[in-house]
């Protein structure tokens, strides 16, 4: 086994796609010439040319359409929108064609388009850089959601995602590009149906994705220390959300915290809550619980910008309080 | 070169076409008004060459993206009016299963991909289908339709750039009609000349009179052989005029009853159809027999529609996501 | 008291901000000659000029940014979007530079601009016209988010929007411009701030907004004829939601249902629900409900239209079954 | 008509506020190693005559929308180094209360608007706030400043037609610097010469050659001139290179060291320089003069900066929403 980071998994990814298939190509800004604005697709114009990597125009809008339309007429694109704050620029593509073509045609056309997305907070860029908004994607139908956490998944979500024909949308946190693991190397395949515990325990859930999850799996060793033990369950598949993990982690642990760098109103956290809150409430010993990001435009000053995003201490705090409740209480 | 045959039975077929495409939404409106079409109906009364003249220029392997004003588009490019019909009704046997209705017809065969029904949304998609094509060899090229409304939008500018900048094999067609719903050109665009657009992106353009069905065929011809002998994409600025409201809810207060009026005189179907009389090209009988054509085509659609089933209920989230890629 | 209707009610609103304030203009895809998509603006022109009603070209990006411009240069702009599904085109400048400037500049720029969106379904006008989501832009920290479903809150709300420093979106559902009511003459404003119980029960707590609030209000209807209370909550304001009155109707009937025309997946309902689970839980005698759209492109044929929003009777099924749960449940 | 004035004095302020923006960036770079500065820093290297020739034709009452890249633009303009030290510094004294950083610099007292990290984001505010003055009648002229880059987003063109439709006060200033990121011009427009985009919204464009500050300040006082003299909107495109890295993340693999280097002998600093030298208009020590004052200037700004306090956690979610619209 050797460990090798999460670009260099995510890069892996697309060379094994762009050698097997040949309707396989990338488009987006700075993938080519300049190596990717996080140095992912650093290297694959040389491998592959100009007619596969595809170096786009600033234009957000006509080159999601554009990947829209070259999956209709029978490609296999892989679109890079360089961050999620731009893709905001491109929503009309995805939400109104992308994610309708399908079902309003009548099942005539399907669009078997994959997008890579970075997103994420941490890097002291402040408020039009720093968006978390996966959640916002995963309220579309129609579309396919992911967010890698690990290794395996940013080495392997991607074959998935191809071979998926509907348009599946790779969320790629930017803070875990230089994280690095083992890969396995029996494993060659993950399923983009299933969220995953990614640690056991069994007084409280941990639930989280991309970056929280990492932050989860802090947490959950701080509180490990204080002899709670925390499970940690990886939601992994943002839509659409593998339910029965969920459930079953809340049968077992009976205490939730759920976790999401997305501001907290109208994030993915009160899906997960309002999911447990119908389907699982006699399950239930405590009140639901989330750390969330703060409801605010970010700030650039690290002090602040740590501020506004969850942090391990605060997701213990959290889980503390459902797991030993201070006396007095319910 | 892909010359325009001047024939007897091209020029009738011309003629034909816009007449089937007259007639179906005549019926269109009747239907409308007896509530068995709903939300919204764009009817294209009075830019019939527009579509009949373009598609002649298209081979069964071409793309098309069309505009949520696609009525003369479809029947154009050759979707049965049957399907078209029970579309509209929203039965099961329609274009698309009925869920697409009046703005959304997509057929496979034809590859017509849509029916669209945000302003300028189409464009980026025709800039990928041209682009898949180009890529997978195909000698095929695509033709998107848009309004003049669109060009105000952003992605007319983002796909102008990206098609000529790739060299991608697509027909921009400009529906020119003076209008985006109330908007009147001039007072919407600073540059009201929408072919002099074409040149902020070296792109080739050139403008034609959208009620001349033979001058547009010409016109789509020319610009379809360029594309296809490898001169990249190509503008095409059709200058024509919506004779009836923008959809069934407007009031038209932003034009005069005579404006209306004077367009009507040269409306493409009684220009034609005065152009072959006058040449003596055709009988009044002949003209009699293609309106009673293709009002038995009609009646046929409509008979088909109203037969149709509506889609089950159970199967409404059908095609969500779908299974795999249909062949 | 004279019936009239929400159209009305909402042109009444406009006339008097544009008498009221110089620097109130209005801006917008045929809101002059054509006179409003759905004619509220009708007869506007007449009265104030081109300079005060501009028609914009389509365009909607670069006008919702003109908007918060002029607002920043001074005035009172109210920007017209037709309808919420073009505003994806101009999200950018909503998200990036309307809802963050006054927080990244550090309170040196206000921004107040207000924007009216028709939104939602039901009028036969398929996928890319029948969006609802309001649910979206109440994830925004920086914007506020009105939602009137009454004829007095289409009357008022406006003059509160615009007495307010921060961009207000105003969505009014296309499916309410034909309502009629009466309107107390002894009324002369609404607050912005607080939900509103718009029926008293004791049994079942029904929230709801925008048409959806015109369905619970149906529903408690049909509900009524059966014995069942049902209190209905307009929420009205969706973003910064009123949690406190919320949380009162919880304490009170224990029991909720919320309506939410919105795809059920992270749509507003969530965020509802899940403050619920946080802050009411031990309130709660029974499982949170919601009666939402259904996960699909609205199609166009009515009888699929139909089943994909939330109908009364649906309501009223959701409500019963925890007011009076079938035998053998807990 | 609003000259250039030729005078000793006014080519010396030229060439110093130059010089201030080339250091206080040099001052940038240390403190980034330093991780002092954090997150993206964009270099005006290369292109300082662009921000400080334009400025020049400006007034107080006057508005500025910026790029991300607006050190340059900032200090021109005359906001401060100390606040704009400190605000890249992430300090409660900076422009945004530390917010904000480099991407992000807003001054009310000087009308600037920001800084704004998102490619063409400024420019429909740009025309919100030409349009704002206009109907309060104030005299005052928008300038919006935009890369290259900017002008592939569907943002640029609905932008300049409304500009242009509307006739506004609005000089739309291009910093074609020949590269976005690693994109080269000629592989992201179809229409190198940015110039030429004007045309398609008849608006009246000029390009210039943006590493002579005198040429650029003429231009943009004939542009300004005609914006007041009720023209409507102009736009400007200055020819630059940008010589640094896009930010500090870049590894240049897109250009050569060649290439590099001979721009950087054609800089705008260097060459004025080497002008104002050759005319015998200016003296070693005069120079070494004014790089000392930039200096203690900078060094002063720094230690304002250090000096400065961190704004409190508490207050983190003050101004997300606005009590009162600030006077
Ligand atoms: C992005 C967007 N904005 C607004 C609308 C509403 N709308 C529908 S059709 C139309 C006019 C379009 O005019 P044009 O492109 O000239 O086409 P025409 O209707 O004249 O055929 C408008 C504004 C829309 N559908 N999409
Ligand atoms: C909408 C958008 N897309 C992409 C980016 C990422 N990005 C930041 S700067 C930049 C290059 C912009 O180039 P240009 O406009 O020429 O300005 P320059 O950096 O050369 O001054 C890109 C692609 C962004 N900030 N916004
Ligand atoms: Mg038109
Ligand atoms: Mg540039």
């Amino acid at each position: 086994m050797t460990a090798i980071t999460y670009r260099e998994a995510c890069r892996q990814g697309l060379r094994e796609a762009l050698i097997r298939d040949p309707r396989v190509f990338l488009m987006g800004e700075d993938i080519g010439r300049y190596g990717g604005c996080y140095a992912v697709t650093k290297g694959l114009l040389d491998e592959f040319g100009e007619e596969r990597i595809r170096d786009t125009p600033l234009s957000e809008s006509a080159y999601v359409g554009a990947g829209i339309g070259a999956a209709l007429a029978g490609m296999r694109p892989i679109v890079e929108i360089m961050t999620v704050n731009f893709s905001l620029l491109a929503l009309d593509q995805i939400v109104n064609n992308a994610a309708t073509i399908p079902h309003m045609s009548g099942g005539q056309f399907a669009i078997p388009l994959v997008l890579r997305i970075a997103t994420g907070g941490g890097r002291r860029v402040a408020a039009q850089h720093s968006h978390s908004l996966e959640g916002w994607y995963a309220h579309i139908p129609g579309l396919k959601v992911l967010a890698p956490a690990v290794v395996e998944d940013a080495r392997f979500m991607l074959a998935a995602a191809l071979a998926d024909p509907n348009p599946v949308l790779i969320f790629e946190h930017v803070m875990l590009y230089n994280i690095e693991a083992e890969l396995d190397p029996a494993v060659s395949e993950v399923d983009i149906e299933r969220a995953k515990v990614r640690r056991e325990g069994d007084d409280v859930s941990l639930f989280g994705y991309g970056n929280g999850l990492v932050k989860a799996l802090a947490a959950a060793e701080i509180l490990a220390a204080e002899g709670i033990a925390a499970e940690v369950v990886d939601l992994r598949v943002l839509r659409p959300l593998d339910t029965a993990t969920i459930l079953k982690s809340v049968a077992k642990t009976r205490r939730v915290v759920i976790v999401d760098e997305g501001w907290k109103s109208g994030s993915l956290s009160a899906e997960i809550g309002m999911r447990i809150a119908e389907e699982g409430f006699f399950d239930l010993d405590a009140p639901l619980r989330r750390v969330c990001g703060a409801e605010v435009p970010m700030p650039y000053a690290p002090h602040l910008e740590d501020a506004a995003l969850p942090q391990p201490q605060k997701i213990a705090a959290a889980a503390r309080d459902l797991a030993r409740p201070p006396k007095g209480s319910q | 070169m892909n010359k325009v045959r001047l024939d007897h039975a091209h020029l009738h077929h011309l003629l034909r076409q816009m007449i089937r495409i007259r007639q179906f939404e005549a019926k269109c409106v009747e239907l409308y008004q007896a509530q068995k079409i709903l939300g919204f109906l764009h009817l294209y009364d009075g830019e019939e060459a527009v579509s009949v003249g373009v598609m002649e220029a298209l081979r069964p392997e071409d793309a098309i993206v069309a505009t949520y004003r696609e009525h003369g588009q479809a029947i154009a490019r050759g979707i049965g009016m049957d399907r078209l019909m029970a579309e509209m009704l929203g039965k099961l046997e329609g274009t698309c299963r009925g869920r697409g209705g009046s703005m959304h017809i997509f057929d496979r065969a034809t590859r017509f991909y849509g029916g669209n029904a945000i302003v300028g949304g189409g464009l980026p998609l025709a800039v990928g289908i041209a682009l898949g094509d180009k890529m997978q060899g195909r000698a095929a090229i695509t033709a998107s339709f848009f309004g003049d409304g669109a060009v105000e939008e952003g992605e007319f500018h983002e796909s102008m750039n990206l098609a000529s900048l790739w060299h991608l094999p697509l027909l921009f067609v400009c529906e020119n009609n003076l209008y985006a719903m109330g908007m009147a050109l001039e007072r919407a665009e600073a540059e009201t000349e929408l072919v002099r657009k074409a040149a902020g992106y070296r792109m080739a353009g050139a403008a034609v009179d959208g009620m001349d069905v033979v001058a547009v065929e010409v016109a789509a011809r020319a610009a379809a052989d360029r594309i296809r002998g490898g001169e990249g994409p190509q503008f095409l600025e059709c200058r024509t005029y919506r004779l009836r409201a923008h959809s069934m809810y407007d009031a038209q207060l932003y034009r005069t009853k005579e404006e209306v009026e004077a367009w009507r005189k040269k409306g493409p179907i009684v220009r034609f159809y005065g152009w072959l009389l006058d040449n003596g090209l055709i009988h009044d009988e002949e003209m009699r027999a293609i309106e009673a054509e293709a009002d038995a085509e009609i009646e046929a659609a409509v008979a088909f529609a109203e037969a149709g089933s509506l889609e089950p209920v159970a199967e409404l989230e059908r095609f969500v996501t779908m299974d795999r890629v249909p062949a």
